[in-house]
């Protein structure tokens, strides 16, 4: 490509367990940086890179793209390792980089000037699911919750703890389980022991599918409320089937049916390009390399810290209405879904898995998200 | 043996010559030294002693965290802090070859790998140390400096890749002086012969064993350049796949010659670099190219490139070249491994 | 009488070692042939080319007139040619009656029954593991199991070897009601006693090559050949 | 020389020897004095490598002990009875195939001092590298000029000698040869006969051979087995006029099969 | 019903699973004496056949039969072709050659089917859960262990009662002795592969209900069927039976003992039998 193209990196997984994300990803960004074409009367170009799910080979790859292209803005990171690494990486190398990743570290204890993060933070994960799900289901006293073992697990399970005290719920039980684990009985087993109202699961991606699936199979779904805090949406849905989702509630970060002036226009793009609907890993590979973009056409250069400027505090339509890029942790501000599965003989087409039963923004303080920018 | 010695050690620093001038990423050049030092001491294993060792991964990842622990928590100075790594693959070596090398054939391979996956869970369960799944971060590249004089600062990558290739020259250069001295030459005959050589006197334990401990090093060495190289120690480093890409490497490369793990370490991960880049499929490649080398290569690329070279040489190459066809004719008949 | 095995100069070795150098031997049908020579002379070798378990360097083996020499093992042994090995080759992880079904065909004339009235200890002991035989037994399991596989040549190796003298007597007994029934056997046997008894003709192999061969009658009258071939005389 | 003589080197006492249920050596007792050439023969399966694994250690015994030079060495792995004088040859050729002649004999010349072989940083050079052994066992073998070619290019009969050669690099007290002459031609015989005899001076054989003339010809003792027993023990003239011997062994062949 | 007693049928419920996809495993290096890397593999095609053939609206049950069969002339088809040519080599392309055909078979999944997972539906005769006190349990899983006990005497029969189940076992003792007898070895070779990666298969379709199709189950199984095959004792068939109903049975109470765990103490187990019972615990020398 031309030597004064703006380069773009998306470092996702394109092989690995995470290749579906990165899959979309990649279509995510293509959408983005088609659109605008150009910016500066520069043409804009960039490069997929295959992180492979591993923080070392996504740091490689950044280093290279850096090197090489003159790569400077990054959007992409599903995994929250890698997101963690690779934003140091893009601070080293003097670019930006925005993610869509689940750690909370991300915009907080591990923040830095270069970083952002488009999705919110386990805390508003869990205040926008639990809470409107209390509201809904007051008789609902009893919790069960199943945990992914490591930061973002617990961050998820704080949180919920937080709510439990607070809402006076008994939180009857909590089943640890490591990242490779696919075998959910033995929790599942645990959970009916204790008999709750509702059982959590905090986990995302396969595990949680794999722990729905095997929950349903054990017909949990007909005397107890399933919520899956961290759903990834469509692909998630897609995957489970219909009968599968009828009657479970899902946290999502975006979903294609909002209405929104932007999500309606990326609709409509991602129905001309591809003929399907936008799923969370496109939409926010999308929104952040468009952040990236106006963010750029604000600041009138690529200078990082010109740019970076022009980010912080970023008020914009954004796919999920008004967002605004926090200027104190480059957390981006924007609604949370808490969605429930409905009956295939409702949907009224292939996706339409799903209705919003409620959204909402909830964030930390800056001073409790630790952290310690400007 | 000496001539060769030499000869090889030229082309080692040949090669590290060459990387700069016919490469563009010093990230990607210091990562083929790195596991190219990973492959020599899985070679070691290997090749010379006969040991086939899927817990390479583990001394690896030992290597990555000693050093990140020590330069962000500790601050040692770097120079101590890698030797700490080195100590720490060693000792690690240590234990697992103490444990393994009790059983042979398959169920060693077995037990390495056991050892492996609990390397991993251990390393996911216990955050406080590892970082669990986000690794360690931060980890920083000082600049070799003497009294505040910085000798040779390693802020670019291919500064960086500078400081890799001395170290992986004098790795190379001891490694060989390794297999050359009485030490190594008796490791051949064990791989050679194992009754024989308990019969005219060895202990195999202790050999097999101190044979660990010197991979282990040499892997820990290579997990903490990495470590440093990507300012991360991720948990993916422990994993077992990292075990099977570096015995991946070796055996590509061909086993009982420390270049050929280097070719073995170069070929992998440029390939991998440069399939991924071609498309997101290419580990259906990878797998190809592992089925064509098991099947047609008797000796790794080393081996191949070998026979090539005698090709080149002599005009009655094509002899040897049916000779060699013929070997493996003879290998593709019988029944048993 | 016609030839059934006709073993052409062969020559075979182990690894370097040069073991079988020029053998050649013929066995007609129904006759019962005798390979003699001292330990180490190159007899068990000699079976195993015949076999085809080992391939002849040089050379050609012919069964029935057609080759055998380059036929995979199976596939010789499919041909009629049925070796019973120096150890006798009993499966330990079965027991005596999966080791006779194991070798069974369908048209041989020694079914089950057949070989359980030859050998009725084995039918006693058909429950136990093959390895809880004492060598009498496994011996019998070992040529019952060679009969189920429908043998024309039935090639033995040291068949009493290491067996008490009754057994001894009942084996070559059995030999002899098997020879009666029109197999070929190449016997290689130490015991001049037993081959003396049973065998049409012998040949004397030493160092891998065939050095004397003649018919029982003039073999027995002949104690200079058997001093000068198997005897401690001289080398 | 009279074997009477010389003292008890090694002795073996009531040594068995069980794979699993199968008894391979049911109680062998054996003295073998020293500067001695003593034989070992007897059918196939009789015991005599099993023996020799026994008491060279190269596996453990089931029961029973080994005396050597006067120490109980029958708990001792075999490396540790290389150091005390012990060395042997395998029936089926055991060498180092891939390395030259000389790095063979170098390593079982080491092998005494196996400490050594610790050393990662010195070449074996110099007086590491037991220069003289080496040469005198190559000049004694007669593959001085094969030294530089791998184990495996030799023809069989070199490879044999190299495998006796292996045992003397050790420069052991006794020297175990399991059927030393095992498919060689006529003129390697003759060759590893006169080689063998040659060693009865410094060492002490102990010899498994099939091929009588060679047995009869050089030993001074001869023990025959049968079925992991020790059948007879004697003089080469004692045993070949044995009738035991020659009905278990030999064969009823002498005395023909006239029933 | 207490908690552990629960655990522990679940634990048989896994175990079983287990059991069906490591014996495969165990039977193929009984006799061919090495390691298959790519068994995985096989579980994977096995889910992923089921998956499209329930996709195109064929019954769950005809998956059930045919899929193995499909999958097994797969296996014997790679023996034929490629790992019969290495068998002669050292171990080290064993692994290399089995690890490079999971890959391809992984990729070409993703290929064909997407990086993501599936689902597929439990057979509606199968439908739902049986309930016994306190205790619930899926009639599937049910099903499963019951159709596995079935198939396990099945294989085992095979094993044990047939003249291919004879020659296999005589075939680990010595292929020499077998081709003597007239019995062409390296068909029973093909036959013995084909047969693992069926079971394997079978595994796959039985577990797809379960968690579903998905590309990279290949390789979680594949760790989990190694421990088991160690454990039990590498070529023997009680031994994938036991070990996998251990390694289930550790699994599912341990979930309830210590979560964080259970992943661990598999491994630290299967270290364990290693060291005390250096062949497994059924296994015999080899
Ligand atoms: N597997 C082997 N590898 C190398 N040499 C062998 C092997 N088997 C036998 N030999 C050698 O080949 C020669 C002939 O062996 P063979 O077994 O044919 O003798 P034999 O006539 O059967 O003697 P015996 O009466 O002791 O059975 C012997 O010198 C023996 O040492
Ligand atoms: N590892 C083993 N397992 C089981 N049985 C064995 C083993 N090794 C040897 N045997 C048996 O022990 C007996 C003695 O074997 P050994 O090799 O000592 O005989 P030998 O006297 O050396 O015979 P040869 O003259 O053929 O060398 C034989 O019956 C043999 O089958
Ligand atoms: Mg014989
Ligand atoms: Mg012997």
């Amino acid at each position: 490509q031309s030597k004064d193209a703006i380069q773009f990196g998306c470092p996702v997984p394109m092989s690995g367990a995470f290749a579906a994300n990165g899959k979309f990803a990649d279509l995510g960004m293509k959408l983005a940086i088609e659109q605008y074409g150009k910016a500066l009367d520069r043409p804009l170009a960039y490069t997929l890179l295959d992180t492979e799910g591993k923080p070392a080979t996504a740091v490689r790859k950044v280093q290279e793209a850096a090197q090489q292209k003159g790569a400077r803005f990054f959007a992409g990171g599903i995994l929250s390792s890698e997101a963690l690494a690779m934003g140091k990486e893009a601070e080293k190398a003097g670019g930006i980089f925005i993610t869509t990743a689940g750690a909370d570290e991300l915009t907080g204890s591990d923040c830095n000037g270069a970083t952002f993060r488009w999705s919110v933070p386990t805390f508003g994960a869990i205040e926008q699911t639990v809470r409107p799900l209390l509201d809904a289901h007051p008789k609902a006293k009893r919790w069960y919750t199943i945990t992914p073992q490591y930061v973002f697990g617990d961050g998820l399970l704080t949180a919920a703890k937080n709510i439990f005290k607070e809402k006076g719920i008994e939180h009857v039980g909590n089943s640890y389980h490591s990242l490779t684990e696919k075998e959910f009985s033995g929790y599942l087993t645990n959970a009916m022991a204790a008999k709750p109202d509702v059982l959590l699961l905090l986990n995302f991606g396969a595990q949680s599918s794999d722990a729905l699936r095997q929950a349903i199979s054990f017909g949990m779904h007909k005397n107890m409320t399933i919520l899956i805090a961290w759903a990834s949406g469509l692909e998630q849905f897609e995957s489970l089937g219909a009968d599968l989702c009828d009657g479970v509630y899902f946290g999502a970060q975006y979903w294609h049916t909002v209405d929104t002036p932007l999500n309606q226009d990326l609709v409509k793009r991602t129905q001309a390009a591809f003929k399907s609907n936008p799923n969370y890993s496109l939409a926010g590979s999308y929104i952040c390399t468009k952040l990236l973009l106006d963010a750029i056409l604000k600041a009138g250069t690529v200078d990082q810290k010109a740019v970076v400027a022009a980010l912080e505090g970023m008020k914009y339509q954004g796919l999920t209405g008004e967002e605004e890029v926090r200027k104190a942790d480059h957390q981006v501000l924007k609604n949370y879904y808490l969605l429930k599965g409905k009956a295939k003989a409702k949907m009224k087409n292939k996706d339409d898995y799903v209705d919003v039963v409620s959204s909402g923004k909830s964030f930390l303080p800056i001073d409790r998200t630790g952290c310690k920018l400007a | 043996m000496n001539m060769s010695r030499h000869s090889h050690f030229l082309l080692a620093l040949a090669i590290v010559v060459a990387m700069p001038l016919c490469m563009q990423s010093g990230s990607l050049a210091s990562e083929v030294l790195i596991f190219g030092l990973a492959a020599m001491g899985c070679n070691l294993l290997l090749g010379y002693t006969g040991l086939l060792s899927f817990g390479q991964g583990i001394f690896f990842g030992l290597g990555s965290y000693t050093i990140a622990l020590l330069l962000t928590r500790w601050t040692l100075p770097m120079p101590l802090a890698l030797l700490a790594a080195v100590a720490m693959g060693a000792a690690g070596a240590a234990i697992v070859g103490w444990v393994a090398i009790r059983q042979r054939g398959t169920y060693f391979v077995m037990l390495t790998l056991a050892f492996a996956q609990m390397f991993y869970f251990l390393a996911y369960t216990a955050t406080g140390l590892t970082g669990g799944d986000n690794g360690l971060l931060d980890i920083p590249r000082p600049s070799l400096a003497v009294a505040g004089q910085t000798l040779w600062p390693l802020d670019s990558p291919w500064q960086y890749y500078g400081f890799v290739a001395v170290l992986f020259l004098a790795a190379f250069w001891l490694l060989r002086r390794v297999c050359d001295s009485v030490f190594g030459r008796t490791l051949l005959a064990v791989r050679d012969n194992e009754e024989r050589a308990a019969a005219v006197g060895y202990d195999l334990r202790l050999l097999k064993l101190q044979a660990f401990v010197i991979s282990g090093a040499v892997t820990g060495l290579a997990g903490a350049l990495h470590a440093m190289m990507t300012g991360i120690a991720p948990l993916s480093n422990a994993e077992y796949h990292t075990s099977e890409m570096i015995l991946v490497m070796t055996v590509i490369g061909g086993t009982g010659n420390l270049l050929a793990s280097v070719l073995g370490a170069a070929f992998y991960v440029l390939l991998g670099d440069w399939l991924s880049t071609l498309w997101p499929r290419w580990l259906l490649l990878l797998g190809v190219v592992l089925m064509v080398v098991s099947l047609g290569l008797q000796r790794g690329l080393w081996g191949l490139g070998e026979s090539l070279w005698s090709l080149l040489r002599r005009k009655g190459g094509g002899a040897d070249a049916q000779r060699n066809g013929a070997a493996s004719q003879a290998n593709t008949q019988g029944g048993q491994a | 009488m016609k030839t059934l095995l006709s073993v052409e100069s062969v020559h075979a070795h182990y690894g370097k070692s040069h073991v079988l150098q020029g053998v050649s031997l013929h066995v007609g049908d129904g006759e019962l042939v005798t390979l003699l020579g001292r330990n180490g002379a190159g007899k068990t070798t000699t079976l195993k080319t015949i076999a085809g378990v080992m391939a002849p360097t040089q050379g050609q083996v012919r069964f029935g007139g057609e080759p055998v020499h380059q036929l995979a093992t199976h596939l010789v042994a499919q041909r009629g040619i049925c070796l019973v090995p120096e150890h006798r080759g009993i499966f330990k992880l079965l027991t005596v009656e999966e080791n006779l079904l194991l070798g069974q065909r369908k048209h041989s004339p020694w079914q089950l029954p057949d070989v359980y009235r030859i050998f009725p200890r084995l039918k006693e002991r058909r429950a136990n593991g093959g390895g809880q035989l004492s060598g009498g037994e496994q011996q019998m399991l070992a040529i019952g199991r060679a009969l189920m596989n429908a043998p024309r040549l039935l090639m033995l190796d040291e068949p009493v070897e290491g067996l008490a003298p009754v057994i001894v007597e009942e084996i070559v007994a059995q030999l002899q009601t098997i020879k009666a029934a029109g197999v070929s056997i190449l016997l290689v046997e130490q015991n001049l006693e037993v081959c003396t008894q049973l065998a049409d003709r012998h040949y004397v192999i030493e160092q891998g090559a065939i050095v004397h061969e003649a018919s029982n009658a003039d073999f027995l009258a002949d104690d200079a050949v058997k001093d000068r071939y198997l005897g401690v005389g001289m080398a | 020389m009279s074997a009477t003589a010389s003292p008890i080197l090694l002795e073996a006492q009531g040594v068995e020897k069980r794979y699993d249920k199968f008894v391979a050596l049911g109680g062998v007792n054996l003295k073998v004095r020293a500067n001695t050439v003593h034989s070992v023969i007897g059918p196939n399966g009789a015991g005599k490598t099993t023996l020799f694994h026994m008491l060279t250690g190269t596996k453990q015994v089931s029961g029973g002990r080994i005396l050597f030079d006067g120490h109980d060495v029958t708990r001792e792995p075999d490396h540790r009875r290389v150091r005390r004088g012990m060395a042997r040859s395998f029936q089926v050729t055991s060498l180092f195939l891939t390395l030259p002649v000389r790095e063979n004999l170098r390593l079982a010349a080491q092998g005494v001092a196996p400490k050594k072989a610790l050393d990662c940083w010195n070449a074996p050079e110099g007086r590491r590298s037991c220069a003289d052994t080496v040469a005198s066992v190559l000049e004694r073998l007669g593959l001085a000029r094969y030294a530089d070619t791998p184990a495996g290019n030799l023809s069989h009969g070199q490879q044999r000698r190299l495998e006796v050669g292996m045992a003397l690099a050790a420069r052991p007290k006794a020297i175990f040869l399991d059927e030393p002459t095992s498919g060689m031609g006529i003129d390697d015989l003759e060759e590893m006969k006169r080689l063998i005899q040659g060693l009865k001076d410094e060492h002490t054989v102990v010899l498994i051979e099939h091929n009588m003339g060679i047995v009869m010809d050089i030993s001074d003792t001869i023990t025959v087995m049968q079925q992991g027993r020790v059948l007879a023990e004697g003089l080469p003239h004692e045993i070949r006029n044995d009738e035991r011997v020659r009905s278990a062994y030999l064969g009823n062949m002498i005395t023909g099969g006239k029933a | 019903m207490s908690i552990y007693l629960l655990q522990t049928i679940n634990g048989i419920g896994i175990g079983m699973l287990y059991f069906l996809l490591a014996v495969g495993l165990s039977i193929v290096f009984g006799l061919l004496r090495f390691v298959n890397f790519a068994h995985g593999a096989f579980y994977l095609l096995g889910a992923y056949f089921c998956y499209q053939m329930t996709r195109w609206g064929l019954s769950f049950w005809l998956a059930l039969v045919v899929v193995p069969l499909a999958v097994g002339a797969i296996g014997w088809f790679t023996e034929k072709l490629m790992l019969r040519h290495v068998y002669a080599k050292a171990h080290e392309f064993h692994i290399i050659i089995t690890v490079g055909l999971a890959l391809v078979v992984q990729e070409l999944v993703i290929l064909q089917w997407g990086p993501l997972g599936d689902s597929v539906a439990v057979p509606d005769l199968l439908q739902g859960v049986v309930m016994w006190g306190s205790f619930v349990y899926p009639k599937y899983r049910l099903f499963v262990i019951g159709f596995t006990a079935v198939l396990a005497v099945l294989l085992w029969w095979v094993l044990e009662g047939t003249r291919l189940g004879s020659a296999v076992r005589a075939g680990s003792e010595s292929t020499e002795m077998v081709s003597l007898l007239g019995l062409n070895v390296l068909r029973i070779f093909s036959l013995v592969f084909a047969l693992g990666a069926a079971t394997a298969a079978l595994a796959g379709v039985l577990a797809a209900p379960i968690r579903g199709a998905e590309p990279f189950m290949g390789i979680e199984a594949l760790g989990v069927a190694f421990v088991i095959v160690v454990v039990g004792g590498l070529g023997s068939f009680g031994g994938a039976l036991v070990g996998g109903l251990l390694i289930g049975i550790v699994q599912s109470v341990m979930s309830t003992l210590w979560p964080e765990g259970a992943r661990l103490m598999i491994y630290v187990a299967m270290a364990a039998v290693l060291l005390l019972r250096p062949h497994g615990l059924l296994g015999r020398k080899g």
